[in-house]
């Protein structure tokens, strides 16, 4: 299974990963990409800016170990992983997670599960910056705390 | 022993650092966890057993209550909210 | 809900709909793409290539029956169809299904949903042209009768 | 009365024809299939019952017995294989 992970600042650039992912894909039949933007107008204050840190080697190992426990469940032949961190104004792309099989139920199945462990398990904590100055940590969702409880710790 | 201390998300504001070097007579995770809460209230409150979080020792995720080494690189994390 | 479907015998542009999809999806936080192409390796000869007919405006108007359908069953934005036929190489695209929300996992099940549709009940038939120079339609497979057979006729 | 039909996917090869223009007596979907089943052994077996396919009369499908009105266009389509 190709696997590669790059958590960056900078954009990416959707053509060029679907590009790139084929070409190492073999005779893939399907190709499921997801792709996260920042939304505008979740909280009830204009958002200026999404700020994502992470945990710099730590994340990239940890979706790396993901993908390839979604290869031991699913039939899949490349996946491809792009987090962007740092400052990223709304309708900005935040996560780029692409996943090629043979099968189109088994791409499907792979890239729901690598984005629900980016979600509730990999090392990303964003922080809200509003329009009026104000700035706030976002809280876990009450299921991703369940689901963090059970780290331990 | 030292050990380097790194805190992410909300922990660096409600602790007011990203990161620091500790020097400690030692022990486990739960011992310095116990000692980082003995600093005050905020320390208390920011560390609580009721908060969930996670420690990297060493870039790796740990479990339970583990032994931390001299020279570790621990990664206290709060809740994660990625994607 | 924005929906925009086509059927054609030209590539598609993967770029360029995820633009076009963004700019009517409005504060959209989730995209989902399904990509299918042309396996070369399905059957023991190997493919030269796959040839698709369909139902002019039948087609169209059944995929655009069933996006509105999924639009009522999750909150969607915006879709867009891209089926196409005629004569297609091995790795050649055959399907582009966009689907954009506010939410990913309704973002995933629409597509997912659209996907099932699209290979299961739209008027699209396949045939195999085969390396050696013999050629065979593809029969459905045995669910997808099953679900046929409730058509009536 | 004249109705135009066309047939898709394997239909064309085993019946030997993407479309004819059909002069009829009228009747409803039923009727019109058992006349083209009495064609031959090639039609019976193409269009039998035991073989799924769905009929689209006027670009909409249709389920269970229709009516075919004068100057219809009826679709015959053979179990699909799309996407």
């Amino acid at each position: 299974m190709h696997c590669l992970i790059t958590v960056q600042q900078g954009r990416f650039d959707l053509a060029a990963e679907e590009a790139a992912l084929r070409a190492v894909a073999g005779d893939a039949g399907a190709l499921v990409v997801f792709q996260g933007m920042v939304r505008g107008h979740d909280a009830a204050t204009p958002l200026a800016a999404l700020f994502l840190e992470h945990y710099p080697g730590v994340t990239e190992a940890e979706i790396g170990r993901i993908a390839d426990d979604a290869a031991t469940r699913w039939p899949i032949s490349a996946v491809r992983v792009v987090h962007r961190v740092g400052s990223l104004a709304p309708g900005e792309q935040i996560v780029l997670v692409l996943v090629a099989s043979a099968h189109r139920k088994a791409a499907f199945a792979a890239a729901e599960y690598l984005m629900d462990y980016l979600k509730t398990e990999a090392p990303f904590w964003k922080r809200e910056d509003f329009a009026d100055g104000s700035s706030r940590w976002v809280d876990a969702k009450a299921s991703d705390s369940a689901a963090a409880a059970s780290w331990g710790g | 022993m030292s050990i380097r201390i790194l805190y992410f998300g909300r922990l660096k504001d409600a602790l007011g650092r990203g990161e620091e070097t500790l020097d400690w007579a030692g022990g486990d995770s739960a011992a310095l966890l116990a000692a980082l809460r003995g600093r005050g209230d905020d320390w208390a409150e920011a560390l609580s057993a009721g908060k969930v979080f996670r420690l990297v020792v060493n870039q790796q995720v740990v479990r339970g209550e583990v032994p931390i080494p001299d020279g570790a690189e621990v990664g206290i994390l709060p809740p994660v909210t990625g994607g």
